[in-house]
């Protein structure tokens, strides 16, 4: 009936789904005090335009787009402003963020709901909304929405595709948004699809949620949303990666160094284009999201609706987990998450999950590499990731260059799967790093 | 006959192609400039790459052509400057031999960690990991990157987990300076031993939470340099090694003791038998109970605690005060 | 002052242990001491006379034309050695066959012409190039006495240890390169321990 | 027939048999000099196919037309490596005039080909008997020696270049690490050439 | 006495810091992924072992215990040799990977039974101390280092090495005499072209293995039972075994001596050829080492290739009756070259704009 797409390479990491995989989401109250960091997106900080002492109320802009690529920040809760300061911020460095201590009142902006119904405004104005909500790509990436769905006119965009993938392990916030906001997902899909003329248009499952798929059938069924198409997919990891799934769904290669608009696509996460929906029909800002909350060390795993800035530590109190034994926080899951140095920094928009280990989890043995092409055969990019990590461990850069290190994803299969326990993501990651200051240099050398 | 005929071909032999090599040389001339060479021959041949240049024939050909400076060589220092300004025929400014310090001693005992890390060995593979393990966002990570960029094997990882310079091997080439991912690794001038260590630029209450060394950015050491040679940027001391100031004073007054000193004994001061105890030096002397005696009797440096700042100097009106013993440095 | 100079041919200026010169004959003909004693002489007195002869014209030689110079001189030298060991030693000539003339090109010579004759007077020249010279002797006598024992179990022809069943690969090229690299090991290592020492 | 059988002969032998660097130990100090990177290694390989062709020919005329003819064989060693040298200046300055780009890939090679005992050693061999034929090399048999003596030389350098750059990313203990490590590797390559003792396709 | 510059220790730190570090969990921080698979290298080294176990009982059926005694000489004196070497050079011990077990096994399954057992501890010694841990050890070296002992003998003891044990079931063999030689020995000196239905005869003797030959090599189907175990636990991929093999075959079948492609000789020629002599052994055990064959799917078939060619020629033209092993390491020379040129060609590659 359905064509099971792949791409080539990958693994095959344990799903470990089944705890949360049935919880449907909560909301979590919003917190006595919220840390909103100005960046929570590739691109640009957003400029505060709040200073200490001032009243926000939920969904008011604090911080404003200071670009093209920036989106606006708002705020998630209702209250004074404490302060306007460098905090620590997930990704590691500290960075400015506005600190809002909430007074419960849970006072809302007056949100500007559309009079119009939104099939009648232009796709522009469909684009501006969209940014001016804050919408970013919430799979992880946070890719600025508005700057995927503007592709230049050298590069038409003909397909949409909706990544329903959620490939990595532990994490079930987009299955449940699947499951619970079907009919809102395909309306979004739909406001999409109107914004870029796109000719065909995808939602991409893998094949071990079986329940999000028939709810999105039948929802498509009903509604007779025809242009829409169901792909069910292989579950294999990194399915949900942006080029994977191009590949899989289109056969179509993003160029090296590309965006997925160079070969006619826009890939948008479940997460975001219900966001999309919410911006457009009901006026809402971008300032909660859906975050799981699990891992071995997790005693009550669930699906929370979480306000942006919420510090992680109370989400982890709430899902009844041991933080004496807990020894790995991780935003995001297993495989290309972060690992947090504490538990004070908040959620920001693109933390679709918060594991808890209570084991370090590589801790093994590591062996010398013996060459035995594990690495080649996972990697979905088909790179040589053992010999990269040597080129960088020999601060080899120009062989690196030449064998693509650039080009690396850093999904980490080749990590997973390497029996030596080598952790070539990070070598190659330092690579990058290398590369880009020899890049620099030379830029600065030439001028 | 005998001898004849080898001497007659080895000769016709070497005729020939000596004839041969000489109008070869002329048909085929192609200039190459000889400086390049001699410059060469000076060089260290370190091949470093302070330059610029990918190793010092690079260099070479870069400073006969003139695209490099003859100063550019850093390991070879005014020497090597001199010695290619003359091949090439110019004048020179010759820089001042520096030297790297690292702004940082907040190592294991001092400094907090949030976490372990647990990685590659390498600080910018740490910085790569929620920003390393440390609170402080600017401390030394200790994993030694700027230890493997160092040509001269002129840095090291103390005790404590923390990069340190040797003065004696540093040549002040400054690849250290470029590859600290915190960039608290910076060149001052090789006379000068005093430097602040530390390079966070958070607000004091802030650094002591996590820091016992951090500058709490508490300005005694502006306050104890008069010439103005320490400005205070960003809750930082900024040390001007333009100004004619030794820094001493400042240094001594900090407390959170978060200034190096790479001179192991400062000269003591010495007050002679011209005193006149006037009182003068006591009033000036930034060490309480340095300096003892009655007014109007010879005043005693108390040798435990002279810091050697030498401000007593200019202050005695019958210049009865010197400075004695020579300073080494640490090595 | 003869042991200083010594010391400094056979140990810290060893042509072929530390300086890494001069390894093609040193290779070759170490299968056997008798052949690595003969090659070393040979060398020996090619370099020092030619070091003698170059340092005494070291004034008259151009500086363009010197290399073609020494080869020229080298070579005439390298001839005498061919004839003579032609005359009085056939058996040894024919064991070292291509590499007496070859001798012309060892780079210890050519080396020591350019880095030591040309710049010293003629006594130095003659010190140093016996001194080069038997320490160049010395490491091949060394690589051949390993070489001969371990692969023919013999020296100088008579048998070495009853009992022990020789192992061919040590008088085949690749036991020439391992033992090359085992003897340059253990001097590292030796010097490594002076150093720490 | 014959001829060819001994052409083929000779070029199994001059790469495979009795390859100059691992079975006759010549040329070693470029072997090792110059087999740190691959680029180079082909062009040093290029720049000794290239001179030893030029000197076997050269060599060949003089020994026969000169040596022989006048009887005057002890002067052998002193002639050829007149002729090498000269013969090698000319190439470079040649080059450097006519041909600037091969100049920069080769040039810095040529004056250490004109101390490369192989460059010497295959004239001297070409002066002994063939051993394949029995008799005094022809000069067509002597120019295929120099080119495939060449191309022997330059199959072991290009592929000791490969191994080495692959060991720069291996740990290779401290003692052994330069020289030492490399005359390893040599004599496992050399080890592995035994394959070839005896080979002979006509047979 | 002295006072040591401007520095003044302060003691009352900890107490200042100890309410901080009770509020910080202490966590750990490493790169992603923070899961890993379960396989190991010393879980593949310890397959490697069971898959060679078939081989070492069939050895001991056919050669007797000497086999077996040959075989525990080998492995022990190649993990002692491991053990003392990183020993003296100050590195931690990697004889945990259980690599010099599997460098042992396959030394002593490439020599003669018959072999002096000291020569196998050398060949052992010289394998793992030269041909491995001179390379820094596992991963480090860039030829096998078991070829490389068994090469080491084959110079050193050319004669102790090329004489060969009859096998137990000497009856059973089709072919008189070929029970003192292995059958490529008889290959190349025995066959005169004409005695073509000795060589059909002895097909089933060469596939269980009783013929003269290595330890290990002999028994065909012994060894293919290990590699179907590989195979399955995907440690060994097909390229390497199917091409090199394949490549002997088709040489021969070509070249069979009477320029018939179609007769029952030019069948026979290669089926015995490819069953004869370590080139199984070879094909499926010492090809597909990992360290020393390429580490790109299409530099592991120009491997294989060139592995089947310099079989071919040197078993048909060389020196040696048997080829294998030298074809395999010479190969090993071209590694680094062969990945070079076939560096997979990656997602969405671009051609480069200049």
């Amino acid at each position: 009936m359905f064509k099971k797409c792949t791409f080539k390479g990958g693994v095959h990491p344990p799903h470990n789904k089944n705890r949360t995989e049935k919880l449907p989401i909560e909301i979590f109250p919003a917190p006595e005090k919220v840390i909103i960091p100005l960046s929570q997106h590739i691109g640009a900080p957003a400029k505060p335009v709040v200073k200490r002492g001032d009243y926000v109320t939920v969904g008011q802009m604090i911080g404003e787009a200071s670009g093209f690529i920036s989106v606006p920040i708002h705020s998630s809760v209702s209250g004074k402003i404490l302060s306007v300061a460098p905090f620590p911020h997930p990704l590691g460095k500290q960075v400015m963020a506005v600190e809002i201590e909430n007074d419960g009142k849970d006072e809302k902006a007056a949100y500007k709901s559309s009079e119009n119904p939104w099939r009648e405004i232009a796709p522009g104005e469909l684009i501006q909304r969209i940014q001016s909500a804050g919408i970013v790509g919430m799979g992880g990436a946070s890719f600025p929405a508005h700057v995927k769905l503007s592709p230049p006119s050298n590069k038409p965009v003909d397909t949409l595709i909706i990544n329903g993938a959620e490939c990595e392990p532990y994490l079930t916030a987009d299955h449940r948004l699947m499951l619970e906001r079907t009919e809102d997902l395909l309306i979004g899909v739909l406001i999409l699809k109107k914004i870029l003329n796109a000719k065909r248009c995808y939602i991409g499952i893998e094949e071990n949620k079986p329940y999000a798929i028939s709810a999105v059938k039948t929802a498509i069924k009903k509604n007779h949303y025809d242009k829409i198409k169901l792909v069910i997919l292989r579950a294999k990891y990194p399915q949900g990666g942006e080029k994977q799934l191009i590949d899989a769904i289109t056969g179509r290669n993003v160029p090296s160094g590309g965006l997925p608009m160079d070969c006619g696509c826009v890939v948008q996460n479940v997460g975001t284009t219900i966001a999309v929906r919410d911006a457009i029909i009901d006026g809402h800002p971008l300032y909660q999201r859906v975050v799981t909350v699990t891992g071995p060390a997790v005693g009550s795993p669930k699906n929370l609706l979480v306000r942006t800035g919420t510090p992680m530590k109370y989400l982890l109190e709430a899902c009844q987990t041991d933080m004496e034994a807990t020894k790995k926080v991780i935003m995001g899951g297993p495989m290309m998450g972060l690992a947090q140095t504490h538990t004070d920094v908040p959620v920001i928009k693109s933390t679709s999950g918060i594991l808890a280990y209570n084991k370090t989890t590589p801790g093994i043995r590591e062996y010398p590499c013996i060459n035995c092409g594990r690495c080649i055969q996972a990697c979905p990019i088909n790179l040589v990731p053992s010999r990269l990590a040597k080129f960088v461990e020999r601060k080899k850069i120009d062989e690196a260059v030449e064998w693509n290190l650039m080009d690396c994803i850093e999904c980490g299969s080749c990590t997973f799967i390497c029996p030596s326990k080598i952790n070539l993501v990070h070598f190659i990651k330092l690579g990058k790093v290398h590369i880009q200051a020899k890049r620099a240099a030379a830029a600065s050398k030439k001028q | 006959m005998e001898i004849t005929l080898p001497v007659l071909i080895v000769g016709s032999v070497g005729l020939f192609f000596g004839i041969g090599l000489a109008i070869a040389s002329k048909k085929l001339h192609v200039f190459t400039d000889p400086r390049i060479s001699e410059i060469l021959n000076i060089l260290p041949n370190a091949n470093c790459g302070a330059c610029g240049y990918p190793g010092c024939s690079g260099f070479a050909k870069a400073v006969v052509e003139g695209k490099a400076e003859p100063t550019g060589c850093i390991p070879g220092g005014s020497k090597v400057a001199n010695a290619i300004a003359d091949i090439l025929g110019v004048t020179t400014l010759l820089n001042e031999p520096m030297m790297a310090v690292v702004h940082c001693k907040g190592g294991k005992n001092e400094a907090l960690e949030y976490s372990d890390y647990d990685g590659i060995t390498d600080c910018n593979a740490a910085v790569l990991i929620g920003n390393g393990p440390k609170i402080c966002q600017s401390g030394c990570l200790g994993l030694g990157t700027c230890v493997n960029a160092c040509p001269f094997n002129a840095i090291f990882i103390n005790n404590n987990g923390i990069a340190e310079v040797d003065p004696k091997k540093c040549t002040g080439c400054g690849k250290c300076v470029k590859a600290c991912p915190r960039n608290i690794i910076s060149l001052i001038p090789k006379v000068h031993k005093i430097f602040v260590a530390c390079s966070n630029h958070d607000r004091g209450a802030k650094v002591k939470k996590y820091c016992s060394v951090g500058c709490t950015a508490c300005t005694l050491c502006v306050k104890a340099t008069p010439s103005g040679a320490i400005s205070m940027e960003n809750n930082l001391p900024v040390l001007d090694y333009s100004r004619e100031e030794n820094f001493i004073t400042a240094a001594y007054k900090c407390p959170s003791n978060c200034f190096s000193d790479l001179v192991k004994f400062r000269p003591k001061a010495n007050i002679d038998t011209k005193c006149d105890g006037c009182g003068e030096c006591v009033a000036v002397c930034p060490v309480k109970d340095a300096i003892e005696g009655e007014k109007g009797t010879r005043h005693v440096i108390k040798k435990d605690r002279c810091i050697g700042c030498g401000i007593c100097l200019n202050s005695c009106h019958v210049h009865a005060i010197s400075l004695w013993g020579a300073g080494s440095v640490k090595s | 002052m003869i042991k200083d100079e010594l010391r400094r041919g056979i140990i810290h200026e060893n042509p072929i242990l530390v300086l890494a010169l001069g390894l093609c004959p040193s290779l070759a003909v170490s299968t056997s001491l008798q052949n690595g004693f003969g090659m070393g002489m040979a060398a020996t007195f090619v370099l020092a006379c030619s070091n003698v002869i170059i340092s005494s014209m070291r004034r008259i030689i151009p500086d363009k034309v010197r290399i073609p110079c020494f080869i020229v001189v080298i070579a005439a030298f390298v001839t005498m050695v061919q004839l003579i060991m032609k005359a009085y030693l056939p058996a040894l000539d024919k064991q070292l066959g291509i590499f007496v003339p070859l001798i012309v090109v060892n780079c210890i010579i050519l080396g020591r012409a350019e880095a030591f004759a040309s710049k010293n007077s003629i006594s130095k020249s003659l010190v140093d190039g016996i001194v080069i010279g038997l320490g160049f002797t010395f490491s091949l006598c060394i690589l051949s006495i390993i070489r001969e024992i371990l692969g023919s179990n013999k020296l100088l022809g008579l048998k070495f240890f009853p009992g022990y069943e020789p192992m061919t690969i040590f008088i085949l090229a690749p036991g020439g390169f391992f033992t090359i690299a085992f003897v340059m090991a253990v001097v590292r290592y030796l010097g490594n321990r002076r150093k720490g020492a | 027939m014959e001829s060819f059988a001994s052409l083929i002969g000779i070029s199994v032998s001059a790469i495979f048999i009795s390859n100059f660097v691992l079975s006759r130990f010549l040329g070693l100090c470029p072997f090792l000099g110059v087999s740190k990177k691959i680029s180079s290694a082909v062009g040093m390989g290029m720049a000794v196919i290239f001179v030893m062709v030029i000197a076997s020919g050269f060599t060949w005329i003089i020994n026969r037309f000169v040596l022989l003819r006048f009887d005057v064989e002890f002067l052998r060693t002193i002639v050829f490596i007149l002729v090498i040298a000269a013969l090698v200046q000319l190439v470079e300055m040649a080059l450097q005039k006519y041909s600037p780009a091969l100049y920069e890939a080769l040039g810095i090679f040529l004056p250490l080909i004109t101390t490369n005992c192989a460059v010497l050693g295959v004239a001297l061999i070409n002066t002994e008997i063939n051993p394949i034929t029995g008799l005094q090399f022809t000069f067509f048999e002597t120019i295929v020696n120099g080119t495939m003596s060449g191309v022997g030389f330059m199959l072991a350098l290009v592929l000791m270049a490969g191994l080495r750059e692959k060991l720069e990313l291996s740990n290779t203990p401290e003692i052994l690490e330069g020289l030492p490590i490399s005359f390893i590797t040599a004599g496992l390559m050399a080890l592995a050439f035994l394959g070839f003792a005896g080979l002979n396709f006509f047979a | 006495m002295t006072t040591p510059s401007v520095t003044r220790p302060k003691p009352d730190f900890q107490s200042q810091v100890n309410d901080v570090k009770r509020e910080t969990v202490s966590l750990h921080i490493s790169s992603s992924p923070h899961i890993r698979h379960g396989e190991s290298v010393r879980g593949i080294m310890l397959w490697v072992i069971a898959a060679l176990i078939p081989s070492l009982i069939a050895s001991v059926i056919f050669f007797g215990f000497q086999a077996l005694f040959l075989t525990s000489v080998s492995v022990i004196s190649a993990v002692l040799a491991e053990w003392l070497i990183s020993h003296l050079l100050k590195r931690p011990s990697s004889t945990g990977d259980f690599s010099a077990v599997v460098t042992g096994l396959l030394l002593a399954y490439n020599v003669s039974p018959l072999l002096p057992w000291w020569m196998v501890a050398i060949g052992s010694v010289f394998a793992i101390g030269v041909a491995k841990m001179a390379f820094g050890g596992l991963g480090g070296n860039f030829i096998n280092p078991a070829l490389a002992g068994r090469a080491f003998l084959m110079a050193s003891y050319p004669a102790a090495m090329t004489s060969w044990k009859a096998t137990g079931f000497g009856s059973l063999s089709g072919i008189d005499g070929i029970t003192s030689a292995t059958p490529l020995e008889y290959f190349k000196s025995g066959f005169s072209g004409e005695n073509i239905s000795e060589l059909q005869n002895a097909l089933g003797n060469l596939f269980i293995g009783n013929v003269g030959g290595c330890i290990g090599e002999t028994s065909v189907i012994a060894l293919l039972i290990g590699a179907m175990l590989l195979w399955y636990k995907k440690i060994i991929g097909f390229r390497i075994p199917l091409f090199y093999i394949g490549t002997v075959f088709f040489l021969f079948w070509i070249f069979n001596g009477s320029g018939d492609v179609f007769s029952s000789r030019a069948l026979t020629i290669p089926l015995y050829q490819i069953l004869s002599g370590g080139l199984m052994l070879g094909a499926l055990f010492m090809a597909t080492d990992m360290v020393t064959s390429p580490i790109t799917p299409t530099g592991k078939i120009i491997f294989a290739l060139g592995c089947g060619i310099l079989t071919f020629v040197i078993r048909k033209f060389g020196g040696y009756p048997e080829g294998v092993s030298y074809s395999i390491l010479l190969m090993n020379l071209f590694v680094p070259h062969i990945e070079r040129y076939t560096k997979p060609r990656i997602y969405g590659e671009v051609k480069k704009r200049d």
